[in-house]
């Protein structure tokens, strides 16, 4: 099993999330998160005060899978959360070792 | 007090003691003029007026702000903020400028139309002129009637900013309604509230301003968002308020403030501000339950949004008929509005598919037109009103209504839609996609709303 | 103004008035009648009711909401809004079908405790109509009356909302005020304030409200709190307000709103307006004084939401007191007030387990017994207050007013408990658990408070 | 009214009145002395003065409180609610006890800088007590004139919490404003609005409190800024404004009690408070104005923390003026005053380097410098003014402004300083830098602001 | 050393801090997260617009741990989160590489 | 390549951000935790009602590098991030398979 880590824009979630189901995902899970990397922030002042905010708000999603749908779901969240614009994010994918659903005990793939 | 002649007249009649006002010079303050046997103010009224501005001052600052405010997105808070903020400001000063010569004095050139010079920068105003109320002989200090007519003028544009909220562009929001304001607002407030103005004269009754402010705003707004168009992910994307507690506390101090507006509207604090108050405050409840009922039924929950949308499209309906109704005649013009305009905002806008962002014509437009006409109707002795004029009956007042109506949202729509054009060409009207999905907050304003 | 005679007759004297108004019909508008001798109000005294009636509103919403919607958690915020405010709505509606009528007019089977039907619907009430004041010949607008009295019975049951908070059904809560507000309410406040009331024919003192107001509505919120029982985890999991800016807003809003409560109880805008005024400013402060003293000595750390806790204890405990003591009794008062309820919510209550939510009882029905028995000591002359009636000692004044804390508390806490059974019985008290765990803004509402 | 009169009294005067009260004594209620030659309050004056103490009021909570406690960060958030709020509740109480009676009653021992003892505990007053006001023969209730003053005492130290914010111990602020109420503004208030004070009689002009209220504050709180060194992480890591929301809220309900500040301090409801509000209303939009378009030329955007900035900032210059001069020269007044103040809050401020948490000395300070000295100047009549003293010169008025200032400045400062050394002794200023990482709300309050 | 991920009902969190911490786990780290799954949402209504909400608030329980110990955290978890209900969430387990005290610099499982 | 995921305390976000940009990381990702460790919390009292708060506001910050940059990352967050005092927090290493550039579809290394 592995876990795909995704960081993207915000508004992307409804379709990212869509397409996952689609592609057959059962669940997932979301974190707002700030980003910072090569897209550039703002500057926001309050009075005299200049603040340069150069983190970002994204959203983390994780999602745990079996390592044969790995492929299909980077693929489907790079064709889904892509704007083309810098800032789009990235996946990182990283090996799950064990796991469980709390509800029944199921394990592993079952767990999903 | 004379009900009859109440409600025969209606609020313009306050106005028509202003051309009465000696010309007294500001400069020569220390000698006021042989007005000896002219009226002066009893303290009384004096301080129900200044009152009565307070209280809609409380309208624009922090009410319609908060209102409209926690219906947007939290990347958007500040721009509602901030453009009703600015629009009142400027207009706050322009309204000493020119606004209530032209709106609230004699005209020469079309005086049914528009007034005229004679009170530019307050020309000639002390502390010690007057204006007249709805009572001979009864009298208000100028000032504060122009203050309180000056919170009016400030108030109704930001009215309109609900109608292109989240992606209109600050510099655009601010001339629109310094345009409207100068084109469409006063000429309304000349027409209705000046005696010699054209819906004055032909009998139209408007006690607290359903046309001048609410119907104006509304059909002022809708036109808004049909030539902004709608916002980016409108109907596909979750557009939800940010902060329903911030929209509660705006609509609270809406409706305390509204008392001003409306009880204030008669000049005079005696029992026809007293019936005004009450009014207020049953029209608004009933409007409130009226739309909780009939959500209920529909959707089968009542919701914290609907209970205070009800009651501004009930402030909005007892607004023209506030003095001049009976308290369950108010009951049920409200009730009415609660429904009516829960079928409007629920239905019909989804069926016609323009996005007026926070309801402004749903709320505003279509509850001040069921207002305009209930006050035609519930103003009747019959119908425990204070009685309409002398020999009129409820379809001849019901039809004058209407003409009210019609003349503003036809000059008020065409004349909205030339300024939006207008407008466009000058400074544009919207901002970027990219600051759209970012916020206009950070991008027109520099700031957040939020650092938590 | 003979301070003897208004300490002697107090608040309830004002109805007495009510009955001399010459049934005069609405229908008959045009024709005022010849009530050329009757006394006309003064506008000073009507647009001071105007403005207290308009601050009492704001004590509704948005001050009790904010207040203790602040205290509960975020996600069941809207519940609590949406509660106080659609009960506010329900009863002022209904004041004006029967509430008015059988509160504060009199009765023809039992006017020792309930009014009649010769109000109804407001019937024969015109913008002419006045009611009697404290002073003989000093009348007011009789609407501005019947809106002031309005707000008081909209606003009593939403105290009661903090008792229950965070479990009941939302149709449960409207309700249960509806029956409570006719059943408890009305009564008490025609035996406490009207003439023939067997309260007020007793004696008692009840400046602006102690008893009808508050100790009423504590003692029903502790019915409630037991009747419902805790909710889910209350003494094992955390349940810390959410937002204890909100009810810091709520608390100053109140405050605010408290100075039309208790100086608009005065019905004239003269020296004892001021005097309640007064007090209710240093009542105030040194009840949060009291409770933050008391709180850095038992807890080491003084608190914001101990501040204003001790504030609202201030103002319940001023509240029959207002025009009737000394500002230095008010202090003491006060500062007694706030020490009580601080030992009453930290330490009795939990000694005793219930879950009275938000301290309803700790707060209104405590500083209301203490301030409704400590102004028949501290309205003595002696202790500068404006004097007990001639012949009166503090002793007998005493025993009075623990008459009327004792009918208070034994009259509303069966009939509460009586109602809230019925109430169980028709639609169900409380929410399933699963609710109570997700909220009841989503479940009940179908929104949510904040999306930032 | 004689208007050359008004401008040559200004607000001092209403204070004459205060020594001819019969010393009539509480206990002698009953029998309310032969008073009957007495002039007797209008009550449309004392509903006038009740509403304006509300105002007032409502400036101290919430409105200051939020208007600096959206400034700072969340975990500071109810450090200064709390500060503000208690500090208030303290000074209401002691203004009762001496502080009335030495601020604004005759001294024995130095009459031009200090007054007496004759009101300790408000002794002699009752409800039939009356105070004067500008006019001869008009008075009001002396107990609202004491409440209507007390909110000022109460209100002004509350304003310095912006100077120390964030870092000061609870304790400290607390036991400051005491000493600062009792040494530093007592006697200032005496100097300027006493008859017999030192300012009061070389003729300097302070309609609402432009030198007592903020100068005052605004120069302790840049003493305090500099005493209490800068917050932690200042100028390097990021101070953000927790919520623009809240100052926002703030903001607005400053500007709506302000009108209770100013035209209130006119005493009386007359042509004279409509004056003061319409210019309260002018001045604060065009500073708001000349904020944000200072701002958009500086730094390429308009904020919305400008704009209420801005209005601040003009409420201040318009306080000293508010009754004295015409709308125009109140527009010209405000706009200025945003734009210094802007400069000052972004430029100068910056190049001192010193650390005023919430620029009360910017704003405070300047304006009311720049206000002080500038209602020398439009008060004269040839600019629209209400008219300087009978052969009175704008130079010679400018002279006596300046005279004002700095006294205020130089007593104030020097005396701050020590206070704040003293208080250091004491208490210690300064919370453990551990405590200022973790925020004042858990480690001084043990509490939260918001757990959503 | 392992780190074993969490996805609980939120009002679980002190039961199982508690319970973690009476099997020898010195600590934790939670994040406010929203997850998507088999457990249905609910639908909000502002005005005329619906919104289905299928986003449910829920607690991510981050805990390191040596190698031995995992099993006894997963039952523990599994044992105190558990409602029966539909929406108890998962547990992850994935390998830690190094682990580092910031504090002291002290490494591995001396760090946790 | 690794992920490099720090708990910190929240004010030392911005020089830790920066050291890091100097050592050559180009992105991170912060969220917002709560931690329990051996740092005590403190107790809020509201009312009578008491409640001992043993979660403290920390920040984690997530960095995805190449194995060779890993102890260089890990020896700055060290240096910077530490006060000394407890509750300064902790790093930990876990492994990642694969990683992609969601506006490119670059991956791995040069997704970074
Ligand atoms: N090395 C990294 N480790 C963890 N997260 C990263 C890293 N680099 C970028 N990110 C995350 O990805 C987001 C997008 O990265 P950015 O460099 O701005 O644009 P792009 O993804 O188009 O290259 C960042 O805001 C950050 O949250
Ligand atoms: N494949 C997955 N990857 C990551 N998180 C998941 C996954 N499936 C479920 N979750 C998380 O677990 C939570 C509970 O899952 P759900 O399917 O609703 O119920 P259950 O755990 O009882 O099967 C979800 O809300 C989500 O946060
Ligand atoms: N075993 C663990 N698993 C995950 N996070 C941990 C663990 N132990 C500590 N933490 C995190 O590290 C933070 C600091 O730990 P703490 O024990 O308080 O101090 P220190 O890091 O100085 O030993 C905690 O608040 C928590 O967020």
């Amino acid at each position: 099993m592995k876990l795909v880590t995704a960081i993207i824009k915000p508004f992307k979630l409804d379709e990212v999330r869509d397409a996952l189901t689609a592609v057959g995902v059962h669940g997932l899970t979301v974190t707002e998160v700030k980003g910072y990397g090569r897209q550039k922030g703002h500057t926001e002042i309050y009075r005299g005060a200049e603040y340069a905010v150069s983190f970002l708000p994204k959203l983390k999603i994780e999602v745990a899978v079996s390592a044969k749908l790995v492929d299909k779901v980077i693929d489907t969240i790079t064709t889904t959360a892509k704007t083309g614009q810098i800032g789009d994010g990235k996946i990182f994918v990283t090996p799950i070792e064990q796991a469980v659903r709390i509800r029944t005990g199921e394990t592993d793939e079952d767990a999903l | 007090m004379n009900l009859s002649k109440f409600a025969r007249l209606a609020a313009p009649v306050a106005l028509l003691g202003l051309m009465a006002i000696e010309p007294s010079l500001a400069q020569d303050a220390a000698a006021p003029a042989a007005e000896a046997a002219a009226p002066t103010p009893n303290k009384g009224d004096t301080t129900w007026m200044l009152l009565s501005t307070i209280l809609v001052f409380m309208m624009i600052a922090p009410g319609i702000g908060l209102f409209y405010g926690g219906l947007v997105r939290s990347k958007n808070m500040l721009s509602v903020l901030m453009q009703t903020f600015t629009i009142a400001c400027v207009l706050m000063v322009l309204w000493v400028v020119y606004g209530y010569s032209f709106a609230l004095n004699a005209g020469t050139v079309a005086d049914w139309f528009v007034g005229g010079t004679s009170r530019l920068f307050l020309a000639g105003i002390t502390p010690d002129s007057t204006a007249a109320t709805f009572t001979d002989g009864v009298v208000i200090p100028e000032y504060v009637f122009v203050a309180f007519q000056m919170t009016f003028f400030a108030l109704t544009p930001t009215l309109i900013v609900g109608g292109f909220a989240e992606r209109i562009k600050f510099s655009a929001a601010v001339l629109f309604a310094v345009l409207w304001a100068t084109i469409v607002y006063i000429p309304v407030a000349h027409m209705v509230w000046y005696s010699e103005g054209y819906l004055f004269a032909l009998g139209a009754l408007d006690f607290a301003g359903g046309t001048v402010v609410h119907i104006n705003a509304g059909i002022a707004a809708l036109v808004g968002a049909l030539v902004l168009g709608p916002r980016i992910g409108y109907g596909r994307e979750v557009l939800a308020p940010h902060s329903l507690v911030m929209t509660y506390i705006g609509a609270a101090l809406l409706w305390a403030g509204w008392f001003g507006f409306n009880a204030g509207s008669n000049l005079e604090a005696n029992g026809g501000a007293a019936l005004a108050l009450i009014n207020t405050l049953v029209a608004t409840a009933a409007a409130a339950i009226g739309w909780l009922a009939i959500e209920s039924i529909a959707k089968g929950k009542a919701s914290m949004l609907g209970a205070v949308s009800g009651a501004i499209a009930g402030l909005v309906a007892v607004t023209p008929a506030a003095g001049l109704v009976g308290p369950i005649g108010a009951i049920v013009l409200g009730g009415l509005a609660g429904v009516v305009c829960f079928f409007f905002c629920t239905t019909i806008k989804n069926a016609l598919g323009y996005d007026d962002s926070l309801d402004v014509f749903g709320i505003h437009g279509v509850a001040g037109i069921l207002g305009s006409i209930g006050t035609g109707i519930f103003a009747a002795a019959e119908l425990g009103g204070v009685g309409l004029a002398d020999g009129m009956t409820i379809g001849g007042q019901v039809y004058i209504q209407t003409v009210g109506v019609v003349i503003t949202i036809v000059y008020g729509g065409i004349a909205s839609f030339i300024i939006y054009k207008i407008v466009d060409l000058i400074v544009g009207l919207r901002v970027s996609a990219e600051t759209e999905r970012e916020g206009l907050d950070v991008n027109s304003h520099g700031e957040r709303a939020y650092s938590i």
